[in-house]
């Protein structure tokens, strides 16, 4: 907070409260605020939990890709490269989440209870299940691995089956977490917030998938499918995160302005998104990348994903401390 | 407290659910304030002078809190911003509770003992005193006084601690300047 | 010279326990701020001045659970209120469906057998997700400063007063009586009297804390109400804030079924090859 | 005190914090009440709740205005304009309560012809000696009385007894009056013609009040005013921190008085004291004019030599003063014991005699001038708390040695190291040679006593808890200060040693080798000699050396063994005699008899507090009756009769030596009878009444540290006001330590209007540099339309506003606003002009970091 008053002594441009305006219209519904001082207050989440939210997709998208894989495209390589992804990604998350808190030796107690209307109380279980159906899933790959032939498929499908809810709610509840706030930024795109962080979980996945598998030399239609995916993918992510921003209006100006939106657009919008949707369409429409091309996108995409939810939690604390926003939302 | 016994049905309820209300933990079901067991003595707050009564909780010793006292017709349990804060004022990491000397000339204090600066402040009062004792003037009035000495003080003290000083620096001692803050 | 004190423990069948904050009658003293920060032991703040009128707490926070406003507003105000210059005593709500209690996943954050809402220091892990979720701002995390212990702090109502049939320290405190401590319903039955008295006196008085103004959206009545004599902006409060956890299932429905649409579209796009 | 001891008869206030609420109208000038005294403004807004108005005068918009009804913005220092306005307005439109006038003040007293008025003289009263700086009063005497004329003293005393006071009238008793006020040479007259030109023009003219406004407050006190209705009146320092300070509050004692407002439930005059204890201080007083009880200290002047002298002297012919022999000798007996006795005249000549003005500044003066060595400085901090605050600490500086007890370690104790003197290089460190003790006290909580509240009441609290390491109260300091000199003094037989051998010093110890506190409070309240039984109160005090009483006015506290009432916690509806013993017996509103007309019935239903039972004989009702209990209303004035006989059953004022209220003061003023506009001594403003532009009698020491602004300089064109803030005590001694309030209010701040910071080029939050001929001081300016200048004479004046709560030790640190104030002081208290001086104001800071 600057050592210097937010209140100048003469008359202040935009309608904030100032000490001594002369004239006051008792009629302006929310004209002024309380010195510019902010109303509501963002969480203290910052690098463990936006490294957490990145890890959580690709943990969430490894599993459910890993599943569509398994029932849709019998490409065992795919399915490896995914159940190997799901559980790399599950690894760290709770880590990550316990460092955040404030009393770390208390993290059990996420488990306490379970409160249906608490994104975060949905979000612990979901990890919780999903570590354990991810954990099976993964297990049993290592075992067909070690032993050459697969092992008990029926119950590796069976975990699949069973693990899809928890994956698909730790793909996206990330964004609903932030959502159910009252941060302007987050609340005023409720339905959408959750959707966006949803897709670029599969558009993270999709491109960590055909980095894996680009590297280890997956075969060319393993290529094909990831980049069809990855189009359809990372179109809905770009068509959601739009579709927000028209939403949000002038309460999206901490994301889209500057200085954060000198990040937003660049990167994690052009590279991030929209590089990567040339690449994978020119893929899908026959077009053959570079081995370096298809690996530098994969990179782009990740990357782009970790800025926007990074982005999105520092915008969100620039948004919280705006008190006009948080009238503009509650009082319009 | 809840004192009834909570049955397994009841925990479960309380912990899971659309939105469970009242999953309490032990130390909730026990929880009482922490004047538990605790004395009172009433006292008069020590800034202003509107004089409201505070009720001062203690156990072995040690303030617990410092509150209004309903009783009293001034403030009925009320307390101005400084009478809410007298805890604060009493229980004080920066409460002096050794007397410290600063010898003529030094740059630091130095602890001492209690005894050492009674004796060496007689001592000077004695020693200035009888440099500056003026029985009788000039022109022969018996005056019996000291200008060396003087005294400040008095609007925060007791009316008994102004009666002992009055008593023993004036008609004791023959100081006259004996004041305090009522003039300025 | 002193004697040992009985207390005597509420009744088996509590009421609900609430405030009502007349600002008519608020002199801007900050007692109830001190009040409440001695019985709690809560720590100083900072010692940073801004200018901001004669506020230098300026917000609620994990250390500080009463703050009063001063807003400079001059003309306002007429005969037998506050003119020129507004005060308040804010303070957690304790809202009837709280956001942080319905945000809290560890269940630290309860609802009392007052209809208080009350964080259990014993379980809080500190997430602090109740944070964000809070319409007024009121709850933090106690993360800075070296009384830091990493838990989510706001006002209790003075549960553990309560508990001992003693009445909250800041209302006991507040000389004119500004703060008045009460069951809910009473309360409900004084406020609007005293609204109507005002408006006799010319004042723009009106209750906050219900579906009017200050509450309602899902947050449903305010356990802690506010005579107010401006537009509640002034008092750095929403006038129609509304309750987060109320949108829970849609977002969760509209992600889920996005997820869905997204793996029937990788299905199709694995199988077509 | 004498702003309302010369006019009522005792300084202290005249009502109870809770009677506010029986008020029809309350005004508050020279005080902001919400602030410095919230919780007693708990009952003016139970009275606003039941339909009161409220209004406040003051120079700048505070808390306190923000709930009043009306907020009168007046420019500083022009207090006695507005008051006088309102005298006027209540003669002119005979809005006076006429019967109440008549019957209770000397309005009907004639006063001797040679008597020649401000409006005469240009300014001046008859009888001004210039060359000694005061007036010889005798021409102010009520016709065919004289007053011995005042000796001729080289350095005038600056204060005077209670007796002197209420007037000491010899010749034919009772004076001549007109009872229909018509006689020019009558106070009503004489009164109407001084306040003649203080017109709601003039109001406008030197207060920047518009008339709406003025006229406004003086219906509202006159629609409140009569039988029927009452308005009482609330101030503090903001009043008595003038060079004509106890003239303003004698200016409201005489609106009150003609209003008929004093003495009736929900009417008389709230002094709001500052300190737990003020008013104690002032009733037992570590004064130095002052002994317990209002008692005259002994000077050289008068004719003092012996104890008969004394008597005689000092003892009025007429009225409750006329006891005060009894009040002299138990006191002595209570210091000195045994060795008082009939014949060494009670030990009189033990008690040392003033040759001049030992006040506070006079004090410092010594000090610095190395003729004052040692200094005992309890519970006060001048380094910061005193006017000229550079020059209190360069007197510190100057002593040979230092006590100071205190609870923190205070500015006035770490001079020598954090001074900004030090910092700044003026003084050093090592050329300090003050010898320094810094003790450790106790709190309230930590100790047994009493303290006094601003309506007269004493209340005991508990020790709870021992106070922390080596701090110890002042009874066990004191005492054992004393029990070693006796030692040191044994065997001596110099007059310094049998002073000292002579005092009554062997008080009962309890466990921690204290003295028993309630031991101290039973010699207070008074005992019999012979069998040690408490007196039951001040009628049983005999001058034959058979009692012994510490303080007359506070006898009947402790009037049985085992009965300590200041201990009785028993609060009811009405004025809660059971809780606490207000002085005088227990009297909660003073001059109570004036709540009944001259027959005694109360002068309404709605307004009733003590009338005359005629069954019973005796007066009764809600209170403690001010008056001989079994005296009927109807008993005349005796002629030339002694002490009360001389009073009639209908004189309210028994203090008084004709037990009227004055309007008209003959005697107990030095600077005037009747309350004169004068400008303070530094002021933007010219003073267009006189040719005498400010206090003809003002104290004023020229030293190098002391200069005085021009009038009107414009060097220093800004008014300027201090005041206090409700979350700092004084000057911060008591709450910079308390991390709780230092964080309310941390830094130290200047309140200017958005049209001076706009002159100055400050914003809100910036540095500004305050100035005057004394000291520069640098502090936050808080930019505030609550702040606004006066229209004065044709000419915006500006003001600025300064809390005076820092200083540079504590959590919080800050620069002295008294740093920047003059010793000047007021003739009758010699309190000094905090309240209206002049400044310069710059954008910027000071160079020396704090």
């Amino acid at each position: 907070m600057s050592d210097r008053a937010t209140t100048p002594a003469h008359p202040a441009e935009n309608g904030e409260l100032i000490t001594h305006n002369s004239q006051r219209t008792t009629s302006d519904a929310v004209q002024g605020s309380y010195y510019g001082l902010p109303v509501v207050k963002a969480p203290h989440w910052r690098w463990l939990v936006i490294t957490y939210f990145f890890f959580g997709a690709l943990a969430g998208g490894g599993f459910v890709v890993g599943t569509i894989a398994e029932f849709f495209s019998h490409d065992r390589a795919l399915v490896r490269a995914a159940r190997y992804l799901s559980l790399a990604a599950i690894l760290p998350s709770p880590p990550l989440l316990i460092l955040d808190l404030g009393r770390p030796e208390r993290f059990l107690n996420m488990l306490r209870i379970v409160k249906l209307r608490s994104p975060m109380s949905l979000g612990s279980w979901a990890l919780t299940g999903l570590s354990l159906f991810s954990g099976i899933a993964a297990g049993l790959q290592i075992l067909s691995d070690l032993r050459g032939r697969p092992t008990m498929p029926l119950l590796s499908r069976i975990a699949a089956i069973l693990g899809m809810p928890f994956a698909i709610f730790v793909c996206g509840y990330t964004g609903v977490l932030l959502a159910i706030t009252n941060v302007p930024l987050w609340a005023r795109s409720t339905y959408l917030l959750g959707p966006t962080f949803v897709a670029s979980a599969f558009s993270s996945t999709v491109a960590a998938l055909s980095l894996i598998l680009g590297i280890t030399g997956g075969e060319e239609k393993t290529g094909l499918r990831l980049a069809r995916a990855g189009t359809v993918a990372v179109t809905a992510e770009l068509t959601l995160l739009m579709l927000g921003l028209a939403r949000l209006g002038k309460l999206g100006r901490p994301l889209t302005a500057p200085p954060l939106g000198l990040i937003f657009w660049p990167w994690t919008v052009g590279l991030g998104m929209v590089t990567p949707l040339i690449v994978l369409s020119g893929a899908v429409r026959g077009k053959q990348w570079s081995l370096r091309t298809r690996i530098l996108t994969s990179l782009l995409a990740l990357s782009g994903s970790y800025s926007l939810r990074m982005l999105m939690i520092f915008a969100g604390r620039k948004s919280a401390e705006r008190p006009e926003d948080y009238f503009e939302m509650t009082d319009r | 407290m809840l004192s009834k016994k909570r049955s397994l049905g009841d925990i479960i309820r309380s912990h899971v659910g659309i939105v469970p209300e009242r999953p309490l933990s032990p130390n909730t079901l026990r929880i009482q304030s922490r004047l538990e067991g605790a004395e009172v003595g009433v006292s008069v707050c020590p800034y202003c002078a509107v004089g409201c009564s505070q009720l001062v909780y203690h156990r072995d010793g040690t303030v617990l809190s410092i509150e209004g006292n309903y009783e009293s017709f001034i403030n009925g349990g009320t307390l101005c911003p400084k009478g809410a804060a007298t805890y604060g004022l009493v229980v004080n990491p920066n409460r002096l509770t050794t007397v410290k000397y600063r010898a003529p000339g030094s740059d630091h204090w130095e602890d001492v003992s209690l005894d050492w600066a009674m004796e060496r402040i007689a001592q000077l009062t004695k020693e200035t005193r009888d440099r500056t004792f003026v029985h009788q003037t000039p022109d022969g009035k018996t005056v019996n006084r000291t200008t060396g000495i003087a005294h400040l003080g008095g609007a925060t003290l007791d009316n008994e601690e102004n009666y002992v000083i009055k008593k023993l620096f004036t008609a004791g001692l023959g100081m006259v300047y004996v004041e305090n803050q009522a003039r300025i | 010279m002193t004697e040992t004190i009985t207390l005597t423990p509420h009744s088996s069948s509590p009421t609900a326990k609430g405030f009502l904050t007349d600002t008519s009658l608020c002199i801007g003293c900050k007692a109830c701020e001190v009040a409440c920060k001695q019985w709690n032991q809560l720590p100083l703040d900072d010692l940073d001045w801004f200018g901001t009128s004669y506020d230098n707490t300026r917000k609620l926070g994990a250390t500080t659970w009463r703050h009063v406003t001063f807003a400079e507003v001059p003309g306002a105000g007429g005969a037998g209120g506050q003119t020129n210059w507004l005060m308040m005593s804010d303070v957690c709500k304790h809202c009837q469906h709280a956001g942080c209690l319905e945000a809290c996943p560890t269940g630290a954050i309860i609802r009392t057998e007052f209809n208080t809402v009350v964080i259990q220091q014993d379980v809080c892990n500190g997430c602090g997700y109740c944070v964000p979720a809070c319409p007024y701002g009121v709850v933090d995390l106690n993360v800075e400063g070296s009384a830091a212990d990493g838990k989510a702090h706001k006002c209790t109502l003075c549960y553990d007063r309560l508990s001992d049939g003693l009445e909250p320290a800041c209302a006991k405190a507040c000389p004119t009586d500004s703060i008045i401590f009460g069951d809910v319903i009473e309360l409900q039955e004084r406020a609007e009297r005293r609204v109507d008295d005002l408006r006799d006196k010319g004042l723009p008085a009106y209750l906050y804390g219900n579906e009017e103004a200050g509450a309602g959206g899902g947050i449903g009545n305010l356990g802690a109400q506010f005579i107010l004599l401006d537009d509640s902006a002034r008092y750095n409060l929403p006038a129609h804030p509304s309750l987060p956890q109320d949108r829970t299932f849609g977002a969760v429905a509209a992600m889920a079924a996005t997820a869905l649409a997204l793996t029937a579209a990788t299905a199709w796009a694995f199988k077509k090859s | 005190m004498p702003g309302l001891g010369a006019r009522l008869g005792r300084g202290g206030a005249t009502t109870a914090e809770n009677d506010l609420g029986n008020a029809d109208c309350i005004v508050i000038m020279g005080s902001n009440m919400a602030e410095n005294h919230p919780v007693c403004f708990r009952y003016v807004m139970k009275a606003r709740e039941r339909g009161a108005t409220i209004i406040h005068v003051d120079p700048r918009f505070s808390r306190t205005s923000a709930l009043a009804d009306r907020f009168v913005r007046i420019r500083p220092g022009s207090d006695i304009v507005f008051l006088n306005g309102l005298i006027r307005y209540a003669i002119e439109n005979e809005t006076y309560f006429k019967e109440y006038v008549q019957a209770y003040t000397n309005a009907t007293t004639l006063i001797n012809p040679e008597f020649q008025d401000v409006e005469d003289l240009d300014g001046v009263f008859s009888g001004l000696i210039p060359e000694e700086g005061r007036y010889d009063n005798s021409s102010w005497q009520y016709q065919g009385q004289t007053e011995p004329p005042s000796p001729p003293m080289h350095e005038q005393l600056s204060s005077m007894s209670y007796a002197q006071r209420v007037g000491n009238l010899e010749g034919k008793w009772p004076p001549p009056s007109d009872p229909t006020m018509q006689d020019p040479n009558c106070v009503f007259q004489i009164l109407r013609r001084h306040v003649s030109r203080y017109t709601p023009e003039l109001v406008e003219e030197l207060c920047g009040v518009p008339q709406e406004e003025f006229l406004a407050v003086a219906e509202a006190i006159s629609r409140n005013s009569g039988r029927e209705r009452t308005t009482a009146w609330c101030y503090a320092v903001g009043w008595t921190q003038h060079t004509t300070g106890p003239q303003i509050i004698g200016a409201c004692a005489l609106l009150q008085l003609l209003m008929g407002n004093i003495g009736r439930p929900g009417g008389g005059i709230m002094a709001l004291r500052g300190h737990a204890s003020i008013q104690g201080s002032t009733d037992i007083p570590t004064l130095y004019d002052l002994l317990p009880g209002y008692l005259a200290m002994p000077n050289t002047f008068d004719k003092h030599e012996t104890l008969h002298d004394y008597i005689e002297t000092e003892t009025p012919k007429t009225g409750w003063w006329h006891n005060l022999p009894r009040y002299m000798v138990s006191l002595l007996k209570a210091y000195y014991g045994e060795n008082a006795n009939p014949e060494n005249d009670f030990c009189y000549d033990l008690l040392p005699k003033l040759s001049g003005d030992y006040s506070t500044f006079p004090l410092f003066l010594a000090a610095r001038a190395g003729a004052v060595k040692g200094l005992f400085l309890m519970g006060q901090n001048p380094a910061v708390g005193n006017v000229d605050a550079g020059f209190m600490r360069e007197a510190l500086a100057h002593l040979d040695w230092l006590v100071v007890r205190d609870l923190f370690e205070i500015e006035s104790a770490t001079f020598w190291r954090d001074s900004p003197e030090v910092k700044s290089g003026r003084l050093k460190t090592a050329d300090i040679k003050t010898e320094v003790f810094l003790m450790p006290a106790a709190v309230a909580p930590e100790k047994d006593g009493t303290s006094t509240n601003t309506q007269r009441l004493i209340q005991w609290h508990d020790r709870t808890v021992e106070p922390p390491g080596d701090a110890t109260g002042e009874p066990w300091f004191i005492y054992h200060l004393g029990r070693r000199l006796r030692e040191m003094y044994a065997g001596e037989d110099t007059p310094q040693a049998r002073q000292l051998q002579s005092l009554d010093w062997d008080y009962p110890l309890d466990e921690r080798g204290e003295p028993v506190v309630e031991e101290i409070l039973k010699e207070i309240n008074g005992y019999t000699v012979a069998d040690r039984k408490q007196l039951p109160g001040y009628a049983a005090a005999r001058d034959d050396g058979s009692t012994a009483c510490g303080c007359w006015i506070y006898s009947g506290v402790y009037p049985e063994e085992g009965k300590n009432l200041a201990r009785s916690r028993v609060s009811d509806e009405q004025y809660s005699l059971g809780w606490g013993f207000a002085w005088p017996s227990n009297r909660r509103i003073l001059y109570n008899r004036a709540s009944a007309d001259p027959e005694g019935r109360p002068w309404s239903e709605r307004k009733k507090l003590i009338w005359w039972d005629e069954a019973e004989g005796k007066w009764t009702g809600h209170d403690t009756p001010d008056f001989p209990v079994d005296k009927a209303p109807n008993v005349p004035v005796k002629e030339d009769a002694e002490g009360m006989d001389a009073l009639s059953g209908a004189d309210p004022f028994i203090m008084m030596s004709d037990g009227k209220g004055w309007l008209f003061t003959p005697s107990g003023l030095r600077d005037g009878p009747l309350p004169t506009h004068y400008e303070p001594l530094e002021s933007p403003v010219e003073n267009p009444l006189y040719a005498q532009k400010t206090n003809p009698v003002a104290k004023y020491w020229p030293r190098r540290g002391n200069r005085l602004a021009r009038q009107q300089d414009p060097n220093f064109p800004y008014a300027i006001t201090t005041y206090r803030l409700t979350e700092h005590h004084t000057a911060g001694g008591m709450s910079r330590w308390v991390p709780w309030l230092a964080e309310l209010q941390p830094s130290f701040f200047a309140e200017i209007s958005p049209r001076l910071a706009a002159r100055v080029g400050v914003d809100n939050g910036d540095w500004v540099v305050i100035s005057t001929p004394r000291n520069e001081i640098e502090a936050r300016a808080l930019v505030t339309e609550r702040m606004h200048a006066h229209r004065v004479r044709g000419k915006e004046v500006e003001t600025v506003g300064l809390p005076y709560h820092w200083g540079y030790s504590g959590l919080v640190k800050g620069d002295a606003a008294n740093d920047l104030v003059s010793i000047v002081a007021e003739p009758n208290v010699s309190i000094e002009e905090a309240k209206a001086f002049t400044c310069n104001v710059r954008k910027g800071r000071l160079r020396r970091e704090l």
